[in-house]
């Protein structure tokens, strides 16, 4: 699988960033301000303020219950916010419906899966694509199923059947088929066979060169901080860390709290 | 022999009435996993409106479709009011909203029109075609014509359009679709057009057979909805067959059993069905990991 | 969720109002009509079990609570079984009824019980439209007095007659919702809402869901037949419709507008739906509109249900 | 002695073989640990074992007893029970009700006395509600016990799974990915608490894990399926270091991982 | 108090609303024409009615209701047997009159003592139709009946006095009140050896199908249908096929066709142009019945010169010589519903319309 990730495809919607991007860069993507959200009377996020910028790889760490899977719903809609703000692409989206912020870019792939179980593999992945237009669809999922291959073996079988990371290969790869310039992943290896955690954290550093941002939460902390350029630490519901990957690996109080080294 | 023919044409003309009211129920139920309990009531619409417009000078094909555009605003406003509302509330919530909705589109027709009974002219001739020793209505003929193209038209709607699989996406899992950028209101909104769209049609095409007033819907639903979970919720084709197999039944029945009885035997056949095969004659098994 | 604090409020609640309602009513029509709450909110409480605790709705229970009435009327009528005796016999056919086909009914889900049940429903209601020589067929028939204001009045206690079904549904209702309440906080409670949200989970808990799946079921047949008993008893006539699909449907509609699983809301969810049309009676043609208007608008604001909704409300006022 | 024996199990679905004739065994107190790529068939083997699935072919014997194909409440009479991968969590409860649920074998179970809630049923809803109080906060979960389940976070209620499988007593338990959605010290923490389950309560483990480290470190026995077939059978040491192994499913990640544990 | 206070339990709603909607249109038509007028007496009517459906137990309800909170004096109505049925003892027992409208004979037989009813019974159907096949020699008849409250309790009727005419009934199938298609029932009927003529029993739409299959399947015998068919909507639903049906109905239908020295013919043109004229819908001889219910209470209160519940009873059961739309009532203490045969006419379907069969 790592040979045909070698040679560079173009999956963001974007033209491949050009000099004069590059020179405006690092230019702010995501800018989160002080979101607050809560479920009833607990409140989930107290106050979140980050930023992505274009092209950047940035990973969000935390405990179980921090808020890391609230902050992704409620960047992409699905999770009501009670304060603060979400700036994309210098928009305020705060209060753009969950399917707009989708054609505009930010794509997601959930916790949980959250796949069509009823449906076949190929009309999830085609579903990935729902607000494209463009004709490069059929490409993508080609080079999706070139990435799972289990997916296309099985392409016509309804996806409820497949097995844990058999889904969330699934997830991942219809998160792709959006071709969003923001790609949100929720604990993408989990359930997936350390094999395939490789290959989908060197597929998630690949998309850098295509000039994806990503912005990821993951267990896994150590690994997905050695492909990120940034990371955030969040505690119930609080940023308590920030800064440069390579700082947060060496800083003793986060080895000691997430990665247990 | 001229009888067997006679119950089965009188079998096919019932069992494409319930197949086209069955047929309603499949979109709002694949959009939602809702039963759309005032799917009736846009039979009823169909029916009334067009006789009204008719009775008010317009000729029936004009009438017929303001019967149809109608039954399509009522629709879309009863998503737009009383189901959008009460987005993600639970389904049994919904289904009583329904329930609702019925009663008083039920209430709303008998203020709107009157209470009486009427029918609509045949829409070719009044003259039965004679087979055997049996005979059948031209209009039984239109019924499963328009059962038969109305079929055709979901069916190529859920396995070939995008938005046919948006619909299904949506009440697979509300959430991805919201994430992989469906609008699911919308979607839902169209769902309820629909479904109102094809009760009315199968409003008008019955009328002139089973005649109509402003509760007719309340039994043509329920035979529709025990058809289409014996064909299969959610299945067009399913749907179809569930409806012709519950006419027949009915028609046999009263034709060689009891005339008491016959619609015991409708449901006595869907029971034994079920319980062999616990979702319908052609509906999928969902297949739910743990 | 402190269950046994909770049960003794409502109990206290219910019997409060079912003490306090005699102190202002001004005549017997109003004793009739409470009482027919009382009657559908003892069904309700029953059906209540099914969908709200276990999960698996009917659309049939106005089938077993038929077979409770026609029970007690044909039983004196052409048997010349005593009331009492017909009641029981009455319960007992719809509990064997409800237990032989439950087993292969409950195995369905979702909508294809609910169009099983309404089948077996259906059914029920369509012996009893057609045995015209036992039933008296859609006109209906007469009940035979159950004798106990004959017994007071032997007694030297003359009462009227809706007032003293007042007293007894009111009694039978309070009693039924004690029963609820008791099972909500025991080991078969949390069965059957365990199987309510995974079955698969329940069985690996050992539970066996067939087993608890029918004991709902017959249960809640049992409550209605003895509802469908209660109304026979005191309106001394009963017609087909009480075994109705429209009835069933009329029972799930209480449930669900009560609030699935709270057994105060089942008697909420039954005077709803029986004082209203009486409200609505003064607006005449009006009426049905308004009926289904007012079910869709309380469905929207208080969408888990009048009870658990406003009661959620409070709660978060409280904090 | 052997507490489980799988012997030559199978599945298919729509002609693919999920589970292919597999065999193993398993000791009382042992922790063995199914381990493959995804796919493989290790939720499906839990599946067949748990009664969920019932076998096309093969055999299960618990305790000796054969047990094939019977229903999950009656493998829980025997002494068995399990997590899920796919979160079954009641989420109509608390979450001590939750793992109240998981008493229900330890419960007098005769309906009569509960419709009447006799003193008795007072005194049982006590016990099993102290019994799960306990559970929770070997999980970590206690503060949270009166909270609605379906307001936990994913990793939470993947604590809660295996608090409601303890409840049960039973003799083995089957964890299907644990530790999934768990950070490294959280992964610390589920791995004692299954090295407790196995060496302080002497329940045997099944576990199916793809966290490598957790998997090495504390496993007897591995299993390695792929393609629904068993493909080694073996110690850590030898599992980790098997070519095939590493080719179908350690890769250099796994390797790293499986190393780091030992 | 200086109202009179009438109550009206009806199924303005639901499956029997055919029988309540004319019911109640009539009752409230005549009400405001006789307040119009000055009233009973110079007393107004305060006329309240409730919609039960066909529901038994909701009727009673509102009797209660009737009896206890609007304390009327008199009821008109209870559209059906059942809902009768239902609330005869909650107005034997409160000592009110009731004048029923409902159709099977056991609402008058045996009598009660507060309570009425106008539309004649379907035992007098069955035997006016038996008369007219026995004029014919017709006598092996096949039945083809509702199995609503009107088709099951009529088709019971009639078999109990076929044989005092000599009809033997060679074939009996039955229909739902709902269903849209009989042909099966008729082909067994067609198929039945020696049928010279079918009876249909029932009410509604059912009657208007029967007689298209009827015709449909090409059934040559005479079809008979019951009083139950009663509104020209049935010779509209019905069409071509409904020509040669022959029924026994009130004069009410065939106003304009009588003759002017029939007794009759002042009321019924009269409530017909009124009815019509009011409602712009054919008239029903239902609405016909609540017509007779309301006069006769007005007649009786009038007599009493009192609007005393009792009293009004005593009137009623007075009542001689009224001219109704059904026919001549003259009540009696043995008989509360005071019409004979003679009350029924005998109608054919000519030109798509009603025709008096001499
Ligand atoms: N549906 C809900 N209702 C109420 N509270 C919730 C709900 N979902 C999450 N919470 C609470 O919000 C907080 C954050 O949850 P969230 O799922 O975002 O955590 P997380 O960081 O994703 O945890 P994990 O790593 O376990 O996925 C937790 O305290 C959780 O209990
Ligand atoms: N109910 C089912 N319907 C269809 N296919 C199934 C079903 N259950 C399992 N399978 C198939 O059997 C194979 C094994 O699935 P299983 O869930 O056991 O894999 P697994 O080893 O648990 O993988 P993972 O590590 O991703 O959880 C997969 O290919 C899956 O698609
Ligand atoms: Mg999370
Ligand atoms: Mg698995």
């Amino acid at each position: 699988m790592t040979d045909h990730m070698q040679k560079p495809e173009i999956i963001s919607a974007e033209p491949p960033l050009n000099a004069a991007e590059q020179s405006k860069a690092p230019k702010v993507l995501l800018d989160v301000k002080d979101l607050t959200s809560s479920y009833g009377r607990i409140q989930a996020l107290k106050g979140v303020s980050l930023h992505v910028n274009v092209g950047e790889i940035v990973t969000l760490v935390g405990g179980n219950g921090a808020g890391k899977t609230t902050l992704l719903r409620s960047i992409s809609g699905v999770q009501p916010i009670t304060g603060g703000s979400i700036t994309f692409r210098d928009k305020d989206i705060s209060a753009l419906p969950a399917h707009k912020r989708v054609p505009n870019g930010i794509g997601q792939s959930p916790e949980g899966r959250q796949i069509f179980g009823p449906l076949s593999i190929e009309d999830n992945l085609m579903l990935g694509a729902y607000t494209r237009k463009d004709d490069l669809i059929d490409y993508d999922l080609d080079r999706v199923y070139k990435m799972f291959s289990i997916l296309k073996e099985r392409r016509k079988t309804a996806a409820g059947g497949l097995s844990g990371g058999q889904q969330q290969m699934l997830a991942i790869g219809r998160a792709l088929m959006a071709r969003p310039r923001l790609l949100l992943l929720d604990e993408p290896s989990m359930g997936l066979a350390p094999i395939l955690v490789d290959q989908i954290l060197e597929a998630i550093a690949s998309l850098k060169e295509e000039a994806v941002t990503v912005f990821l939460v993951e267990q896994n902390a150590f690994a997905a901080l050695s492909i990120a350029d940034r990371g955030y630490v969040i505690e119930t519901g609080k940023i308590t860390a920030s800064g440069n990957a390579k700082d947060l690996m060496e800083d003793d109080a986060v080895r000691e709290a997430y990665l247990g080294v | 022999m001229a009888e067997l023919l006679q119950f089965l044409f009188s079998g096919l003309t019932v069992g494409a009435v319930y197949a086209l009211v069955a047929l309603g129920f499949t979109i709002i139920y694949n959009a939602s996993d809702v039963v759309n309990f005032a799917q009736g009531e846009f039979v009823m619409l169909g029916g009334m409106v067009t006789v009204f417009m008719i009775a008010a000078g317009l000729p029936l094909m004009v009438a017929a479709l303001c019967a149809i555009i109608v039954a399509v605003i009522i629709g879309i406003l009863l998503h737009r009011l009383a189901i959008e509302p009460a987005r993600g509330a639970s389904h049994v919530t919904l289904i009583i909203i329904t329930i609702g909705a019925s009663i008083f589109l039920r209430g709303l027709a008998s203020i709107v029109f009157d209470k009486q009974f009427h029918s609509l002219p045949a829409f070719s001739s009044d003259t039965p075609i004679h087979v055997g020793g049996a005979s059948i209505l031209p209009q039984s003929l239109w019924v499963m014509g328009g059962t038969i193209v109305v079929f055709m038209m979901l069916y190529f709607f859920f396995e070939r359009t995008k938005v046919g699989k948006a619909v299904l996406a949506t009440a697979a899992n509300r959430l991805a679709a919201k994430l992989v950028g469906i609008n699911t209101s919308m979607i839902m909104a169209l769902a309820f057009g629909v479904s109102a769209a094809i009760g009315a049609v199968a409003g008008i095409l019955v009328t002139p057979i089973t005649l109509t007033n402003y509760e007719i819907g309340t039994l043509l639903a329920l035979k529709g909805f025990a058809a289409a979970m014996l064909g299969g919720m959610g299945n067009p084709f399913g749907a179809v067959v569930g409806g012709l197999i519950v006419g027949l039944l009915e028609a046999f029945g009263a034709g060689y059993i009891s005339s008491d009885y016959k619609d015991a035997v409708g449901f006595i056949v869907i029971l034994l069905v079920l319980f062999v095969l616990p979702n319908g004659l052609f509906g999928k098994s969902s297949v739910d990991r743990v | 969720m402190n269950f046994t604090a909770d049960k003794w409020k409502i109990l206290a609640a219910l019997t409060v109002m079912v003490v306090a309602l005699t102190f202002v009513f001004p005549s017997s029509f109003y004793y009739r009509v409470a009482a027919l709450i009382w009657i559908s909110a003892f069904t309700v409480i029953g059906l209540n079990l099914l969908m709200g605790y276990a999960g698996q709705v009917s659309l049939g229970h106005a089938g077993f609570f038929g077979i409770g009435a026609y029970a007690v009327a044909i039983g004196p009528v052409h048997l010349g079984i005593p009331p009492l005796l017909s009641l029981i016999i009455g319960v007992l056919l719809a509990g064997a009824l409800a237990f032989l086909i439950g087993r292969p009914v409950l195995k369905l889900k979702g909508h294809y019980l609910a169009v099983a049940t309404l089948g077996v429903g259906i059914l029920i209601s369509m012996v009893i439209n057609n045995e015209a020589q036992w039933t008296g067929g859609p006109d209906g028939m007469n009940v035979e007095a159950l004798g106990i204001k004959s017994l007071l009045k032997s007694m030297g206690w003359k009462v009227k007659t809706a007032k003293l079904w007042y007293w007894i549904t009111g009694i039978v209702m309070i009693c039924g919702a004690w029963v609820a309440l008791n099972i909500i906080d025991s080991p078969t409670g949390r069965a059957l809402r365990a199987i309510h949200d995974s079955e698969v989970a329940a069985k690996v808990a050992g539970i066996d869901v067939p087993n608890y799946k029918l004991l709902a079921f017959v249960g809640s047949a049992m409550y209605a037949s003895i509802a469908g008993a209660m109304l026979a008893f005191m309106n001394r006539f009963i017609t087909p419709d009480a075994a109705g699909f429209l009835h069933s449907i009329e029972l799930v509609t209480m449930v669900v507008l009560g609030g699935m699983g709270s057994i105060l809301g089942s008697v909420v969810g039954a005077a709803f739906l029986i004082i209203l049309p009486q409200v609505l009676a003064d607006l005449q043609h009006y009426e049905h509109m308004m009926l289904g208007l007012i079910m869709m608008i309380f469905m929207i604001f208080l969408r888990s249900g009048i009870v658990p909704s406003i009661a959620n409300k409070l709660k978060g006022r409280a904090a | 002695m052997t507490l489980l024996q799988v012997d030559k199990i199978g599945i298919e679905f729509g002609g693919l073989k999920a589970v292919d004739e597999v065999s193993f065994t398993v000791d009382k107190g042992q922790i063995v640990s199914i381990i493959g790529p995804n796919g493989a068939g290790k939720t499906t083997l839990f599946n067949l074992i748990s009664g969920v699935y019932k076998p096309s072919v093969g055999e299960v014997y618990l305790n000796g007893r054969d047990v094939t194909g019977l229903e999950p409440n009656e493998l829980a009479k025997y002494g068995l029970s399990r997590t899920f991968q796919n979160l079954q969590i009641f989420f109509r409860m608390t979450v001590i009700e939750n793992v109240m649920v998981g008493c229900h074998l330890r419960e007098k179970r005769f309906p009569f006395p509960h419709l009447f809630s006799l003193p008795s049923v007072e005194r049982q809803n006590n016990q099993s509600r102290a019994k799960a109080m306990q559970l929770l906060e070997r999980v970590g979960l206690a503060e949270k016990a009166d909270e609605m389940a379906d307001s936990m976070s994913y990793g939470a209620l993947k604590r809660l799974e295996i608090a409601r499988a303890l409840a049960a007593e039973s003799e083995i338990i089957l964890l299907d990915e644990p530790a999934a959605g768990c950070n490294p010290i959280e992964t610390e923490e589920i791995d004692n608490l299954i090295h407790d389950i196995a060496h302080k309560d002497g329940i045997t483990v099944l576990l199916v894990e793809h966290d490598m480290k957790l998997v090495m470190k504390i496993s007897d026995k591995i299993v390695v399926l792929d393609y629904g077939k068993k493909l080694v059978e073996g110690t850590a040491e030898q599992v980790r270091k098997h070519p095939d192994v590493i080719a179908a499913y350690l890769g250099d990640h796994g390797s790293k991982e499986a190393a780091r544990a030992v | 108090s200086d109202t009179i206070k009438i109550g009206s339990v009806l199924s303005v709603t639901g499956p029997a609303s055919f029988l309540g909607d004319p019911e109640e249109k009539t009752l409230k038509l005549y009400v405001d024409k006789i307040n119009a007028e000055g009233g009973i007496g110079g007393k107004k009517i305060e006329l309240i009615v409730y919609d039960a459906g066909v529901d038994a137990n909701k009727a009673r309800t509102f009797a209660t209701r009737l009896v206890e909170e609007d304390e009327v004096v008199a009821v008109v109505g209870g559209s059906t047997t059942g809902t009768t049925m239902a609330m005869i003892p909650v107005f034997e027992e409160a000592e009110v009159p009731f004048i029923s409208l409902g159709g099977a004979v056991v609402i008058v037989d045996p009598v009660k003592k507060f309570t009425f009813k106008t539309p004649h019974t379907d035992k007098m159907a069955c035997e006016k139709i038996f008369e007219d096949m026995k004029a014919k020699g017709l006598t092996k008849i096949a039945m083809i009946s509702g199995t609503g409250g009107f088709g099951k309790s009529m088709r019971g009727q009639c078999l109990g006095v076929k044989d005092n005419y000599g009809i033997e009934v060679v074939a009996d199938e039955t229909y739902g009140p709902k269903d849209s298609d009989m042909t099966p029932q008729l082909t067994n009927i067609k198929g039945a050896a020696g049928v010279q003529a079918v009876l249909n029993a029932g009410f509604g739409q059912g009657p208007a199908i029967v007689t298209r299959n009827f015709n449909q399947i090409g059934i040559t015998v005479p079809l008979y249908q019951s009083h139950g068919v009663a509104s020209k909507k049935y010779i509209e639903l019905a069409g071509d096929a409904a020509e040669g049906v022959r029924l026994p109905a009130s004069a009410l239908l065939v106003a304009d066709k009588l003759d002017d020295s029939d007794a009759q013919k002042k009321v019924v043109t009269a409530y017909k142009a009124d009815y019509e004229k009011a409602t712009g819908q054919s008239v029903s001889t239902f609405g016909g019945h609540a017509y007779d219910g309301l006069y006769l209470l007005v007649d009786a209160i009038k007599k009493a010169g009192s609007a005393e519940p009792e009293a009004i009873r005593d009137a009623l059961e007075q009542t001689k010589g009224f001219m109704g739309t059904a026919g001549e009532v003259n009540m009696s203490a043995t008989d509360h519903l005071g019409l004979d045969l003679t009350a029924f006419r005998m109608l054919e379907i000519k030109g798509g319309d009603w025709t008096l069969s001499k």
